[in-house]
């Protein structure tokens, strides 16, 4: 747990930087890393997306499968969510079973989707009290660069607006009403209704700046993830990290994050 | 009880959870629950807190500062703490299963990061610090009661804070900002967000949010929290005095050690 | 698993005061500590009860559901116990999957229900060979004073008569026989035909003693649990601890057991 | 032996366990099954034993001592027994999952305890002695088949033992108090009763009781169990000697070592 | 991890034996340790052997379940194979979650049953896409003296072969065609069609032997199990260790595995 | 595409995987799927390849050499290789539960092994060397390419290595041993055969088989892998001096350390 002599002077380093009005990649403290979002990418998926935010890369596959509904939620589909932080991607990640960082990941991005009602689920309604589609987003983080978090959101909604309904494989009718546009009426998107963005602040040095990389992650006392939607509105959020906050910091972190999250949706969505 | 139950159901199908300017429970909308604080009431922890909030109960223990183990995960500046929710299988209507599922280990995650910024941890290079929380039973809002209960034990063991922290939900219920929501409200709501807070100094020290609200709404119930915290952070204070005079004339001396006030 | 000095002291300490006819806590060797039995005190649950015996704070919680039963017992009710010694109750209790003092502690628990037949499984039994209430018996240790399974056995078998059938709930009609007492028929009680007590003595230094409390445990080195019914027969024993017991030690501990839970039940069932 | 599965399915739905004084496998209240011992089976274990009582197959196996890992588990006083019953999945008439089970842990740990008063853990310390008792057949009685087992596997890898340990279980069927029951009587039978004996002192090590029984029952059954386990000590001295006496004569003089006698 | 002084001791002794044309037993490089094997040794079991090489000693059950199919293969049987490297073995197994060498040992027995066809899956239909026989093959390690693969693949053909369907217990007619030669017509063989032989070769320095003992096993720097059929022809293959093998004495290899196969059906099988 | 699988399916349900001399996928029978290799694609790992096989994707990293991790499990005298082989869930059709499986246990120590003859762990004792080998999309053949990815990440990470491992698989389809099988042909075909070869010194070091073959056709599949391992070598060659001549000129500098070349 203790910090190796290297990351505490990277620490110190980059806090410096920051106290001084500075990022270490030259960045403005409002300004993102560059972006790119790879829709498509895994063609065993019913969809998918690999986004990269600076060095961080996530690849999120969306499956489908027919399964029961919930007891208390009989008529609308199921989202499973699951984030493995597999060793490839950094040497703090560990085999073994999923930790409390990759477990929070999973659960930052679905409560984003949840919240917002991204996904009509009662559109995916097969038969009621009998069979439903389960949606799984499966996040696969490849390489950490900082900043997970909104690359996995960003990945998440993409791969869901890239998804298809694989009816056809498995004898189902086409779901009504989204059949007709598609040519080969062989699959049917999936009812995205509302594409909410992740976009975490970080509190380094007492000042507030977006999108940080992976020694600012380490150099920050506090981070807050705020998803929000289309119209401006706010569908989850998340403080992580040992320092507080003061209400006047927070307001401006949720005004960063909307902000930030109509730009990125702009360009990636 | 059953008929008051048979009404809330009926109301909550109608998706009426505000009646007459009223909750279903005849609270106002900055109302906090009743709030019950019991400390010391565990004789092997070294801390320890019994905490109601309407109907939720949970149980809180402190032990340490002890050697952390194992050693490779010890901090060789400051003490590490550990911080574990776990609910009993019968705190819910349906059976939970025994042991940490991912939602506990979330929820443990958030609660143990609300109280790093108070522990003075560097007094205990290498120690472990450890924090459970039990919930018995639960009606929305076990992680603040949890924390609320956490607070006070690590009090009761003598850990040094800078201060107590508070923590209160607030929730959207009928498109209205209420505080603090219970079972029913949460099921049938349209937000819900937990937040903790040194009150003392108005920090933020855990803060999510579930569902959905405007900026606007958010900015309110911030506020609002906020003020639900600081009443909370007194009856917190209040419980922790009398335990130190009813704990001055003995009853708990045998404990001894680093306590507050033995 | 070494003892730490302290304990060993302790240890040495409260086996001397045995030796020499006296018990840590002033009691004789024939006395329990001060019980107390709180019923209904976990409103989720379809029966609870908590108990302490001295230090020792055990809550037990029973819950009801519907599933289907064993393929060799078709028309009977199931019963699942399980016990979590959380680390919340002891400094010795870890996080982790179930260890053996735990999963002695619910079997021993269990062996008692099911040995003196104290539910009547086969008045569980919804439908034959498809549907059957399955119990729920959740132990859960807050405090621990010595003699837990006491202080659980105790709990279960209060919590049991205390729980309610929630056959509404399912939509079920009430189980026979029972319903007529209840006011608003909205449950009905478990049908409990016996009510089985475990009483624990120990052995130390030669000496038999009943209700050890923690200091004890750790001096004895043999303990014997003797559970019993109404009648005076037994429905469950279980030696534990690294030592050996004469015939005659042993049928001093079981008339011992007999006639303290025969106190126990007068007192608190 | 499918005839004779037959009728015995048909007297046991009858609830006949007994008939004309006799139990349905033809024997008497107080007789024990057909028991074999063989010594110094396996070839990589320090010691080992295979008993067989009536259809139930078990083999045991000791490894020690040697070094304890992990070290923070160490007794620095004493050696630390390890004890793991394990059950063959083919050892029952439904496949039994592999890896432990709350059964299994439950019956590892009261026969760790039955060898505990007798192992000379002091001459050891910090080091771990090891029993693994694998059942290959089961039919009632296999813990005590495979304290058994190991008793006679330990003496053969020459750990130092006050005395061996022997075991047997008594238990009611029709009313009657019986010893050793098989499978069919254990299904059908109103108790059981394990327990484990230093038969030279008549100490009790183990002791469980499963069912129902008057305070008298238990009485008279212990005493028939003590009866027995002293019959059951005789036939794992004659094994251990009759072991002694070939393995002079060089069988397994490759293994050399702290062995009784070579 | 690292090699203990005697087994290195050992383990070089072994390879300078073999350098010069010789083996720790005085067997040939060609030469098999005294096998034997033993039928319906487990009566629990629906079939079962005992397989004896060298001090090598495993137990093979099989039992028989019934259950549903792959939905890819819905009319045919299912056939697991587990194996339980158990401490009582050795002193280098351990008790826990099973790890890569049971896995491994287990996997290559499976692959060669499967390889070789070598039991008539779809004579275990009971009903197309509902309802198969499932075949559990679980190999027990009873004593570890090497060469565990070809006592455990050995174990489990006898153990096949030995097998009978449990069709009464269940309440099924029986299998159709094998019932007839069976008397008393209450179970019937399993229907086997192929005798599937492993035989396992390892390099010492330079030099090719087979059925290593256990330390020809650490001495070796790679083995070669070879599986192959009554008509010569192979149906699994697993390479092994930390060593590279020429194009010719993999020939080298398997010629002398499909020889010792022949002679090990012939006697055994 | 979706015409294309339909015709597959149909050719499949007739046994057809061969048609006028050549496979569906239009290959001849001794002929690869088409190979993308590219080195130095993760930023975190000391080296790292993403390595392509007709509709294979995978990506391998390469950790070390490092402290081994736990202590015990350190060889004084070498390196410790740790080989993880993992399926993403989406990359096949059915989605894998997350986590290993007895079969990527399985591929991870035969990979493991397919590497330690050319690794010169005797640089490194008591350290461990950590590649990880991650499947984004398979279309049969993920091991063989998962071993060319992580030879292309070995060298990129400057681990010393006497030279690259090749691997690549041969199968029967129809009666005919044909090169590198695709997952139609794996589904549907008789066997399947991985091998990784040291290509420049032709040292087998990976061998496996399922399936069915006659000795005469396992010797003829061998040879034609070892053959096409040769061609595979000569593109990880190709794109490591690529890589080699770009890292040159600056684009990875910031990582220094043991890099062959930097």
């Amino acid at each position: 747990m203790g910090l190796e002599i290297m990351d505490e002077i990277k620490q110190n380093y980059v806090a410096n930087l920051v106290a001084s009005g500075k990022r270490e990649d030259g960045r403005g403290f409002r300004e993102f890393r560059e972006i790119s979002v790879e829709r498509g990418v895994a063609e065993r998926a019913e969809g998918s997306a690999r986004v990269k935010i600076g060095d961080s890369d996530v690849l999120v596959g969306v499956k489908l499968d027919v399964g029961a509904p919930f007891p208390d939620t009989p008529n609308k589909g199921v989202i499973i969510t699951n984030a493995e932080l597999v060793p490839l991607a950094s040497p703090e990640f560990e085999s073994g079973p999923p930790r409390e960082d990759s477990v929070q990941l999973a659960r930052v991005v679905d409560r984003g989707i949840r919240g917002s009602e991204a996904i009509d689920l009662e559109r995916l309604c097969i038969e009621e009290g009998e069979k439903v589609w389960i949606v799984f987003i499966d996040i696969h983080i490849l390489d950490n660069g900082g900043n997970l978090v909104d690359a996995a959101a960003l990945g998440a909604i993409s791969a869901l607006l890239n998804a298809r309904i694989p009816f056809e494989k498995w004898g189902l009718p086409a779901p009504a009403g989204e059949g007709e546009e598609e040519e080969g009426r062989e699959s049917s998107r999936l009812p995205i209704r509302e594409t909410p963005v992740a976009v975490t602040t970080a509190k380094i040095e007492g000042k507030i700046l977006v999108d940080p990389n992976v020694n600012e992650e380490n150099a920050a006392t506090t981070k807050l993830t705020v998803i929000s939607n289309a119209d401006g509105s706010l569908s989850g959020m998340q403080k992580s990290g040992s320092g507080g906050l003061k209400e006047d910091e927070v307001l401006e972190m949720v005004e960063l994050g909307i902000e930030k999250a109509g730009e990125i949706r702009e360009n990636f969505l | 009880m059953n008929e008051e139950r048979e009404k809330e159901e009926e109301a909550v199908e109608k998706r009426e959870l505000i009646k007459d300017g009223k909750r279903l429970d005849g609270r106002g909308f900055e109302e906090l629950r009743p709030i019950k604080i019991e400390v010391g009431v565990l004789k092997r922890a070294d801390g320890s807190c019994y905490f109601e909030l309407g109907e939720n109960k949970v149980i809180a223990a402190v032990y340490g500062p002890k050697e952390m183990h194992p050693r490779h995960a010890q901090d060789a500046k400051m003490a590490v703490v550990k911080f574990r929710y776990n609910m009993a299988p019968f705190s819910v209507d349906d059976r939970k299963r025994p042991g940490p599922d991912r939602r506990s280990v979330e929820v443990s995650k958030v609660s143990r990061e609300a109280f790093e910024p108070v522990i003075m941890r560097e007094f205990y290079p290498k120690a472990a610090i450890e924090v459970y929380v039990e919930i018995l039973q639960s009606d929305a809002g076990t992680r603040t009661a949890g924390i609320n209960a956490a607070s006070v034990a690590l009090a009761d063991a003598g850990i040094p804070m800078k201060d107590l922290v508070s923590s209160v939900a607030v929730g959207k219920i009928d498109g209205q900002v209420v505080l603090d929501l219970n079972g029913t409200e949460d099921n049938h709501g349209e937000a819900d967000m937990p937040i903790a807070m040194v009150a003392r100094t108005n920090t933020i020290t855990l803060l999510q949010m579930d569902g959905h609200l405007t900026a606007e709404e958010f900015g309110r119930g911030l506020k609002l929290a906020m003020g639900a915290c600081r009443q909370i952070y007194e009856l917190q204070r209040a419980a922790l005095i009398e335990r130190f005079s009813s704990s001055n004339s003995g009853s708990k001396s045998e404990k001894g050690g680093n306590k507050n006030g033995t």
